[in-house]
């Protein structure tokens, strides 16, 4: 049953790594993968050591050239031990990648405005999005956010892309001093969006959701829940999601997300 | 000893556990499913929503889990996730879970009718049987009245797997119990009751706890002698599969390994038939 | 519950688990046996062989043994390796086993009048208890009437721990049984039993355990309110000892952590202080 | 209690390594241990990702100098896990040691006429006993061996402090063609040794330790037995032993050994 959609387990390798800030971009050879990419689809690594729960990254691009065929980068940010041990991967090592996982962001038919918001290695899924949505003619405006600039994710190649760059920071170190919740009315305002994108924190996301949905624009968000397992196996990431018919019932962040209708989220519920 | 050996003919010797395969649609990705023995989640009557999140924790070289049953119920699972693993020729196991008796029986009558079912597994050791509101089997018999229950009512040629939790003081008479009152095969083991590290009650499973799972699939074949077991618990490559199959298993079934790696199924298995092979 | 909590003062926070010290002269080297809460390797009337090699084997974050009780028996021990410990100034908790009850009394009252014993550790939980020609304490009656039997023969000022095995299944009768017996605190776990990869019975210790430990002494506490407890099972730094601590263990014990770097203790004993004076 | 001869437990670093044969050698810097360092003692390693316990090496050599203060020497064999582990350690990793540990061998008040046999990575202590023994005044013959010229330990430095070196392969691709039991005999006839010290397998040893007990020679064998945790709290690594009074008990490998007497070993009950 498995077809082209379908995602791969593979054995990659890390091709090249590179210090952004406090994040650590990997550039990873994983056959087969960037092939099948999608803006707003994730990896699942695996960990060594004993390890068992995969972590999730989003993919933040993929190079079609290179002597190793496709390749993918990821944006590392060193919390915990998982992400500390990628962070610190050298180039050659070994690492099981399982992708392109997750439901990606769905594309306006129309040329319409869009916003793109992240927040920290959130704004990693924007960058390819901003891509593909400018090939289809939409109006796209980015805002970056972060607690700082050591967490702000380079816009500078974004902004080929991106017709309006928005760069908001919580200690005003560059760009506007504040936060995502408090400058989204305006961004929406002033581009007159009627799509927004947003991947970051539940409150950030939550924001965005009601801001979209108070001006009437759709809007699309690309959650950061804990998975165990990334690949829909273990039922261990519920996120409460109402349907249509008023009724909150639980879907797996995995596959039914991570991006999902910002209007749909039981955001109550998923505190 | 009443185990209908001949309904448990060609089992395996790699099935998915129970709650680690999806809906099987997921996995169809990484394992070829036609021809999987498949166990589902857990199945109840009525649909449960599980529990709160987070549901799973990484222990060293293990996972806890506090899925909590999370299921479709009965008629939903029937509706739209078995047809899917019928059409696609897993050898679909119905795991079953009930608060009572008469709803094992219930859930075993409706799925004898269900269409393309290969046979059932009535869970037996949930690590929180009680705060889940599952049947409290705390003693031996209970188990046996469970299996008694559902074998009744579900058809004599489909094999009715009964899982036991990895708990040494009771699995030997466990199995005797459940083996006497119909089942085809007993399952060791189930998850080993453990804390999330908010201190809710769940299972741990995976490599960690593989010991415990060999030692109480040991002590059952040395009290009971050659009974059909399947063996279970942190089983992640051929090697470790193949300790409980010389252990006497028939089968095994792996779990937490497909989390970390989705085409475990699918290697052990290739693994296995290239050893057998040889 | 009828615990002498006087007898319990001043314990731990961190003690060395029974099997994991050595005589305490090896551990001398990494520790400062001085106010150390040391429990020696269980001590039998009579000198005991122990299993054949190998006795340890390695597991995903675990360890399984077969130690299978080496000790030089009651007299010897007294002649050679108690009056090091009790120069050096640690606290000994001298953990007995036995047969009979007649042999746990036995024992209890010639430690009773041995020079510089604080206390006794009564081992109701080895892996194969029967295996190993212990008393059989399937039923938790049975380590009640052991405890019951030493606390008769042993000072009443000086403390008797009850020692069980993290059995969910019994852990909360156990625990009751004991106390009421007269323990002054139940330890929560011993070694979990599992197999060695050869298939003799073995005990499982090390993280891969705690999540199993840490839900035992969560339901002796839910069950029975807050009773003098002491955890074990996988610490191997201070963030572990608090997850026990922080649960209402009143101490908690290091182990299988000793064998990978002897230090532990001290440094988790060092850690947990400084935490308490900041 | 604890004073100068104890053992220590140290944060260690690789300072170098290199392949020599199917062998990798490590040097290590591993703070205080060198100093405290005899012939036959060895170190215990902890190997990471979940395994707990220790990997036992003989110490091969103390340097005295260096930059790093005096570092010790081990030869891997990676047959396993946690010898594959270490020997694929690159430069500057980090490594827990504790160590020295156990009984070295004993050295002889007089200068007499020694036979060293090494075998295999068993080889590595014998260097340095080599020294030793001379420095004391001994004759020292040396006997080395393995199965096939790659599991050779080079002998070239040995040289110096050995009278003789005698070469034993199993193929026969360097030295003489056999193997210690075989020759044995033959070497202490021709050295009329009145010690011997050997370290390789049990088989080997037991070889060693008959033919000195026939000869009237006195034997020192360092055994390889499983060694749990290497520093005496497991009670896990039993070795019988006959006493004066011919009863068989078990002593600990790691602290009552790993270097006993030959004719104390109850080589049927260790099999
Ligand atoms: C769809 C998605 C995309 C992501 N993309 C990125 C990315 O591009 N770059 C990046 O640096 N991080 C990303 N994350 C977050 C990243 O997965 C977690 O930070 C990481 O798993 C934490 O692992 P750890 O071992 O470092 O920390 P620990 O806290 O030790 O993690 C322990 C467990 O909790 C889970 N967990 C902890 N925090 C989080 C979290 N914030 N989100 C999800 N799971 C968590 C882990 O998966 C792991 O199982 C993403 C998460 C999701 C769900
Ligand atoms: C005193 C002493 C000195 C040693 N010196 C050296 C040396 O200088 N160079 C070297 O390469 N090896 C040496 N060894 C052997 C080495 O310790 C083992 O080969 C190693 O522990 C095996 O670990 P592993 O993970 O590679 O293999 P595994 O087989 O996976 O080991 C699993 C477990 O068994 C034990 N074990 C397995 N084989 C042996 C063995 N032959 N001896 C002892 N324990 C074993 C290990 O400690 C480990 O706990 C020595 C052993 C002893 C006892
Ligand atoms: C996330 C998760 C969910 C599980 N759900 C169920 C379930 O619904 N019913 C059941 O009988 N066992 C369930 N189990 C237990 C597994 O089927 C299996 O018996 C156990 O995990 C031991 O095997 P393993 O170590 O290979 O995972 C679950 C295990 C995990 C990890
Ligand atoms: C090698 C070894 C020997 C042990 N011997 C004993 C013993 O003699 N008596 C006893 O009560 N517990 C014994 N134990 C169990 C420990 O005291 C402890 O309860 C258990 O290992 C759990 O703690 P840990 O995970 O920190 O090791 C032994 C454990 C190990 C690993
Ligand atoms: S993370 Fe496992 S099902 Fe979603
Ligand atoms: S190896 Fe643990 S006591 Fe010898």
């Amino acid at each position: 049953m498995a077809d082209e959609r379908d995602p791969l387990h593979v054995a990659g390798e890390v091709l090249a790594t590179r210090k952004a800030g406090a994040y650590r971009l990997l550039t990873i050879a994983a056959p087969g993968i960037p092939q099948r990419f999608r803006a707003g689809n994730f990896v699942a690594v695996s960990v060594q050591g004993g390890r068992l729960a995969r972590r999730s990254l989003w993919i933040h691009r993929v190079k079609e050239a290179g002597a190793f065929g496709p390749t993918l980068d990821v944006v590392v940010h060193p919390t915990g031990p998982g992400t500390t041990w990628l962070a610190g991967l050298p180039v050659g090592a070994a690492i099981e990648v399982t992708g392109p996982l997750g439901r990606p962001f769905a594309l306006p038919r129309e040329p319409v405005a869009c916003v793109l918001v992240g927040e920290g290695h959130g704004a990693a899924p924007m960058f390819p999005l901003a891509e593909r949505l400018r090939e289809r003619g939409c109006a796209v405006s980015l805002v970056v956010s972060a607690p700082d600039e050591s967490r702000l994710l380079s816009a500078l190649e974004a902004r080929r892309s991106a017709r309006s760059v928005t760069v908001i920071t919580g200690d005003g170190s560059v760009g506007v001093r504040g936060d995502v919740a408090g400058e989204i009315h305006g961004v929406l305002e002033r581009t007159d969006a009627d799509v927004v994108y947003a991947a970051g924190s539940h409150a950030t996301l939550r924001a965005v959701a009601a801001a979209a949905e108070q001006r009437g624009a759709w809007s699309q968000v690309g959650l950061e829940t804990p998975l165990p397992c990334g690949t829909g196996l273990c039922h261990g990431c519920p996120v409460p999601v109402i349907s249509e018919d008023g009724v909150s019932r639980l879907v797996r962040a995995c596959v039914d997300g991570p991006v999902v209708r910002g209007d749909r989220v039981d955001w109550e519920a998923l505190a | 000893m009443s185990a209908s050996t001949d309904a448990g003919r060609g089992f395996g010797p790699v099935m998915v556990a129970s709650g680690c395969g999806g809906t099987g649609r997921e996995l169809a990705a990484f394992a070829d499913l036609a021809g999987l023995d498949f166990v589902t989640r857990s199945i109840t009557l009525d649909p449960r929503r599980g529990g709160p999140s987070p549901r799973i924790a990484e222990t060293p070289s293990g996972l806890v889990n506090a899925v909590g049953l999370d299921n479709p119920g009965l008629e939903h699972f029937l509706a739209t996730e078995l047809p899917l693993l019928v059409r696609a020729g897993a050898r679909v196991f119905v795991s079953v879970a009930g608060a009572t008796l008469g709803e094992y029986a219930d859930l075993a009558r409706r799925l004898s009718r269900a269409p393309g079912v290969g046979g059932l597994e009535v869970n037996l050791g949930a690590p929180d049987q009680v705060g889940q509101g599952l049947f409290e089997v705390r003693e031996p018999f209970h188990a046996a009245s469970v299996v008694a229950a559902v074998r009744r009512e579900f058809p004599a040629d489909l094999p009715v797997l009964a899982k036991l939790r990895p708990d040494l003081t009771r699995v030997v008479e466990g199995a005797r119990g459940v083996l006497d009152a119909g089942a085809t095969a007993v399952v060791i083991g189930n998850a080993v009751p453990a804390s999330m590290p908010d201190g809710r009650p769940a299972g741990l499973t995976g490599p960690a706890i593989m010991p415990v799972a060999l030692r109480c699939l040991a002590e059952v074949t040395a009290e009971l002698g050659p009974v059909p077991l399947i063996g279970a618990g942190g089983i992640t490559d051929a090697a470790d599969a193949r300790r409980f199959l010389d252990l006497g298993a028939m089968a095994v079934q792996i779990g937490t390994a497909l989390l970390h790696d989705p085409t475990t199924v699918t290697r052990v298995r290739a693994a296995l038939t290239r050893e057998e092979t040889r």
